[in-house]
């Protein structure tokens, strides 16, 4: 780089004191630059710049089989891998009109529900490092191995497990795999009251985390922030409750909603829900019908022409399917609506007036998966 | 008392009186001045390598890990091998940066810390020079190294430096009242500040224990206060890794990085060192009232090994804080001075003047 | 006054909150048995893998060196990432009809996002998933592999 | 609740250009481009309807022309539309922006314009979202990429 090129920038009074958070930043999650205006150590206001691991999965899918395109979806939002997975599989099973095994719905929601613990501990683990609290991600990392190891022993993957297929599942669940959740349950159940102690009813975190990202209702359905970020402000998103899917309509559970509107409500959210997916399992797990782990489906998936809609709740929020079909093998349209893409651009609304700090909360509390964003 | 069976002044006068009959008087204060830096710079460097190790190795068995254990049994010499990797590190030098400011910061944070540890008695007769104000000098000494921090962080040309300086200047300073005001509480307990004097005032029970409540309100304040003006952990602002990246000294690479790490352990040595002398009793071993034989056998323990496990005790519960708390943010840091700390140990102050007015102390 | 109460009763909460979480680190500091650090080139020996790891693809053979695979490229189709190459040849049969054999079934590891589907979709069932996870080499064109075994064979079912 | 003849007798009141296909999955509405806005508008402040949330917001490239696609709810009664505006300019496509109503639009425009160059009217800040200024509309079918993109 030539000496030329660097010019002397000197900030004047009036001019922005901008610093830029990411793309290698411990606290973005990810590749995410925000750049952030200050005045002092109040933000001003901040724009968040994506596309630093843009993949196209929109534009490859239109080059794979529905069967194949289904491991790209897992790649969006690794950490509720499951939940995207069957979005596209539901999606393909509306179209075709296949019923699915009473089995295979039953095991979905089980797992769906087994993702969303993995990454509600994952998003407490960093929350709590994002407020310096690092022991906390420890505790909630060694909880998640838990998870993990009933997906590895069932799946044969920890994290991108492509194992929901259109029309059922790749195959049949281990053994073990009833046994084991029922141990995990037991197990978490004891381990849940920790995370109080150590973070929630904590002075520090309270402080920290009360009265700060206020995000209104309003805000929350005008910037479309959906899942437990959207909840914490009071806006009844969950799609488990609004068009149950799976299993979900046979199972007794709450649709977690918090007035506060603030971190800590959003925090609340998930913490509640955590025992809400506890309780969940526990319904599902001993009554999983003996049955098919697959539809009977042709070798090569065709889609009749036309358009096709379905939403499902990930662990962070909304995700919406879109398909195109031309009557070919493989889509050609796709477009996945993502809950980040939204969760992410609704910080500067709810981030501008508090101290970087708190904009550390802020970006923690909306829990953002940085490639689910950029697709 | 017979706790004189390990006194190092007959040592240190054997020593002096040996350097006498050798050379002239100039001479043997130089030579022994040299000598003693020799000492301090190879405990600096044990101290701060040790407290680096049992850093992480605290904080992993707190979070259920096993910590560092390749290098060496149990990983010992970790940390040696990290210092020779920061020592081959390249030194970065940062366009556009006050290039003698941002060599000089590292330096004088560290020479801060040699000059602290200066004042402190270790043992019975052993100590490098016994002010008349030790508490006095330590505190004022310590306190110093925020004009490193600052140079660093100006002189950086790094924005997120400059946050993290700012920061630590508004935290020490603010915090300074309130570990001064807390050893004060001591101060006019003894009413010297000479810290041979506070320990010898302490051979017939620690002030935590003579001082009523008010000397252990003290002792809670300045365990919070002297870990903020030391920026550990929930007072680290000023390096925040998760806001900052890692505040003052991100630009910072190499030597003169390790350079800042171990002042940090070192100041966190300090104060424990201060606290323990000021309010667990030093080097004095621990008596219970009558119990003859039990105190006799506190006795025949050293008075280094008492010195150095009530510090590192201290060390303990500061890294404890650490590892479990979140962070505070820069408005609630100074809420928590102004707002309580301060009143409270000026009402604790007032206090301990009218117990010792009244002489209801032991 | 009540707010010198409050202003009391808020430091008193927020001590005992703060000891609430010290607890939680402080028991896990005086219980190492709870550690949970797997140590992990040290226990090789009795690290076991699930047996439905997906660790890389292989293609089973049995005593006699004869594996399943009829090189019919049903996998090879399917793989999303096009990490599975077949090279065919055609050979005489005793009854000197001509028949396809595989002469190289090739798979590049790194392209392979362990999706499954060639193992799910293969007719015969040639292909499985191996258990072995450290992949790490030194040369890229190490990680393509060459499934089958030299001069191994198509087992030929008993009729 | 009303049903999907009821949701399209109302929508139809609203804007009569509106034309409802049959046959869909959702209740769809394509609309003229010089409707879209105030059809949008009406579906949001409507009290019998309160379209307050965007979903999603794509485009489809046609080959013969763009869509637009609009996927609403209501929050209040649940209900869920498409709407739909038909481009047939491929060269220079351009629609008027939600950004006033929603301002979740925003970003979701920004992409549609980074991957099809649909340019919207009335948008505070259209720049590329993902990719850079010259790399081309990669979702549209004429797309070629011969350097990163591997045809099978």
């Amino acid at each position: 780089m030539s000496e030329e090129i660097i010019k002397d920038v000197i900030v004047g009074e009036n001019e922005d004191y901008i610093i830029n958070m990411g793309p290698q930043h411990p606290s973005t999650h990810g590749v995410l630059r925000l750049e952030v205006c200050l005045k002092g150590e109040t933000v001003k206001y901040l724009t968040p710049h994506v596309g630093y691991i843009h993949r196209g999965i929109e534009k490859m899918c239109e080059a794979n089989t529905y069967q194949q395109l289904i491991h790209l979806t897992d790649r969006m939002d690794y950490l509720s891998a499951h939940m995207n997975n069957e979005a596209v599989c539901m999606i393909v099973e509306d179209a075709l009109q296949v019923e699915v095994p009473e089995r295979v719905k039953y095991i979905r929601t089980i797992l769906d529900e087994l993702n969303r613990l993995a990454s509600h501990q994952l998003w407490w683990c960093a929350f709590g490092m994002d407020l310096g609290a690092l022991t906390s991600f420890f505790y909630g990392l060694r909880d998640r191995e838990h998870i993990l190891d009933i997906f590895e022993e069932s799946f044969g993957s920890r994290l991108l497990h492509s194992f929901v297929m259109p029309g059922g599942l790749m195959h049949d669940v281990h053994p073990n795999f009833q046994k084991r959740i029922k141990d995990f349950i037991k197990y978490f159940r004891t381990k849940l009251p920790e995370y109080d102690q150590l973070l929630t009813g904590n002075v520090i975190f309270q402080n920290r985390a009360k009265g700060i990202g206020m995000m209104s209702r309003e805000t929350a359905i005008g910037f479309g922030v959906t899942g437990p970020s959207g909840r914490g402000s009071n806006f009844s998103c969950d799609v488990r409750k609004i068009a149950p899917y799976g299993a979900y309509d046979k199972v007794q559970f709450n649709e977690i909603l918090e007035t506060g509107c603030d971190v800590f409500a959003r925090y609340k959210v998930r913490m509640a829900e955590m025992w809400e997916s506890l309780s969940i399992l526990e319904q599902l797990v001993d009554n999983i019908p003996e049955g098919d782990f697959t539809a009977k489906m042709k070798p090569i998936i065709k889609l009749p022409a036309g358009e096709y809609f379905r939403r499902v709740e990930t662990a962070r929020g909304e995700l919406a399917v879109y398909v195109v079909s031309d009557g070919n093998k493989s889509p050609y349209r796709m477009k996945f609506r993502t809950p980040n893409f939204s969760n992410l651009f609704v910080m500067n609304e709810i981030a501008s007036g508090y101290k970087i700090a708190d904009l550390i909360a802020i970006s923690g509390s909306l829990d953002l998966v940085i490639p689910d964003i950029d697709r | 008392m017979s706790s004189n069976i390990y006194d190092f002044s007959s040592l240190t006068g054997s020593i002096h009186s040996w350097l006498s009959g050798l050379m002239s008087s100039g001479w043997v204060i130089f030579s022994e001045m040299v000598l003693v830096g020799l000492v301090f710079l190879l405990m600096y460097a044990l101290i701060g390598l040790f407290l680096v190790y049992l850093e992480r190795k605290v904080c992993a068995i707190m979070q259920n890990r096993v910590g560092p254990n390749r290098v060496g049994k149990w990983g010992l010499l970790q940390t040696i091998a990290d210092l020779i990797k920061l020592l081959l590190k390249e030194l970065i030098p940062i366009r556009k940066s006050d290039a003698l400011l941002f060599n000089l910061a590292p330096f004088i944070v560290i020479i801060c810390s040699f000059l602290a540890m200066a004042a402190l008695p270790y043992a019975k007769g052993l100590q490098a020079i016994d002010f008349n104000i030790g508490v006095f000098y330590v505190m004022a000494v310590s306190s110093l190294s925020v004009v490193g921090i600052l140079l660093a962080g100006w002189s950086s040309n790094s924005k997120y430096s400059l946050i993290g300086a700012m920061r630590s200047g508004a935290q020490i300073v603010s915090y300074e009242l309130s570990v001064g005001l807390s050893l004060l509480a001591i101060v006019v307990f003894t009413g010297s500040m000479q810290l041979s004097t506070i320990i010898e005032s302490q051979a017939n029970g620690w002030w935590i224990f003579k001082g009523h409540i008010p000397a252990f309100i003290s002792f809670i304040i300045f365990l919070i206060a002297s870990t903020a003006e030391i920026n550990r952990g929930p007072f680290d602002l000023a390096e925040a890794e998760s806001e900052l990246t890692a505040g003052f000294h991100t630009e910072y690479s190499g030597i003169k990085f390790a350079f800042f790490f171990l002042a940090e352990y070192m100041n966190m040595f300090i104060v424990a060192a201060l606290g323990a002398t000021v309010f667990l009793g030093g080097w004095m071993p621990f008596h219970v009232g009558n119990w003859e034989g039990f105190n006799l056998i506190m006795d025949y323990i050293p008075s280094v090994v008492w010195f150095f496990s009530k510090t590192f005790f201290l060390i303990l519960i500061i890294m404890w804080f650490k590892w479990t708390f979140p962070r505070l943010r820069i408005d609630q840091l100074l809420t928590l001075e102004w707002k309580y700390l301060l009143p409270i140990s000026l009402l604790n102050i007032v206090v301990i003047a009218f117990i010792v007015l009244m002489g209801w102390h032991f | 006054m009540n707010s010198i109460v409050e202003y009391f009763t808020d430091i008193f909460k927020g001590l005992s909150s703060l000891w609430a979480g010290m607890r939680v680190t402080g028991k896990y500091f005086f219980s190492p048995g709870a550690i949970v650090t797997q140590q992990y080139p040290e226990n090789r020996a009795t690290l076991k893998m699930e047996d439905r790891f997906k660790g890389e693809i292989i293609m089973p053979h049995d005593a006699n060196n004869l594996h399943a695979c009829t090189g019919c490229g049903i996998c090879e189709m399917n793989c999303p990432n096009g990490s599975i190459e077949i090279l065919s040849d055609r050979v005489a049969n005793a009854e000197g009809k001509l028949e396809r054999v595989i002469d190289k079934h090739i798979y590049h590891l790194s392209m392979c996002t362990f999706c499954g589907l060639c193992v799910k979709t293969c007719p015969s069932d040639a292909l499985a998933f191996g258990q072995e996870f450290e992949h790490a080499v030194f040369d890229r064109s190490k990680l393509t592999k060459v499934l089958n075994l030299p001069g191994s064979k198509l087992r030929k079912e008993a009729k | 609740m009303l049903n999907k003849e009821e949701l399209s007798e109302i929508i139809r009141a609203l804007v009569p250009e509106v034309v409802v296909p049959e046959g869909t999955q959702l209740p769809e509405f394509i609309v003229p481009a010089e409707n879209y806005f105030t059809l949008v508008e009406k579906l949001k402040s409507d009290p019998k309807l309160s379209f307050n949330y965007l979903i999603s917001q794509t485009a489809v490239d046609f080959q013969t022309n763009m869509t637009v696609v609009c996927h609403l709810e209501s929050t209040n009664f649940r209900y869920l539309v498409v709407v739909k505006v038909v481009l047939t300019d491929r060269e220079n496509p351009a629609i008027d922006s939600l950004v006033a109503l929603y301002p979740t639009a925003e970003y979701l425009e920004r992409e549609i314009f980074d991957l099809f160059g649909i340019r919207f009217n009335n948008h505070p800040n259209l720049k590329r979202l993902f990719l850079e200024d010259n790399y081309g509309y990669p979702l549209r079918k004429d797309f070629r990429d011969e350097i990163n993109i591997i045809e099978r």
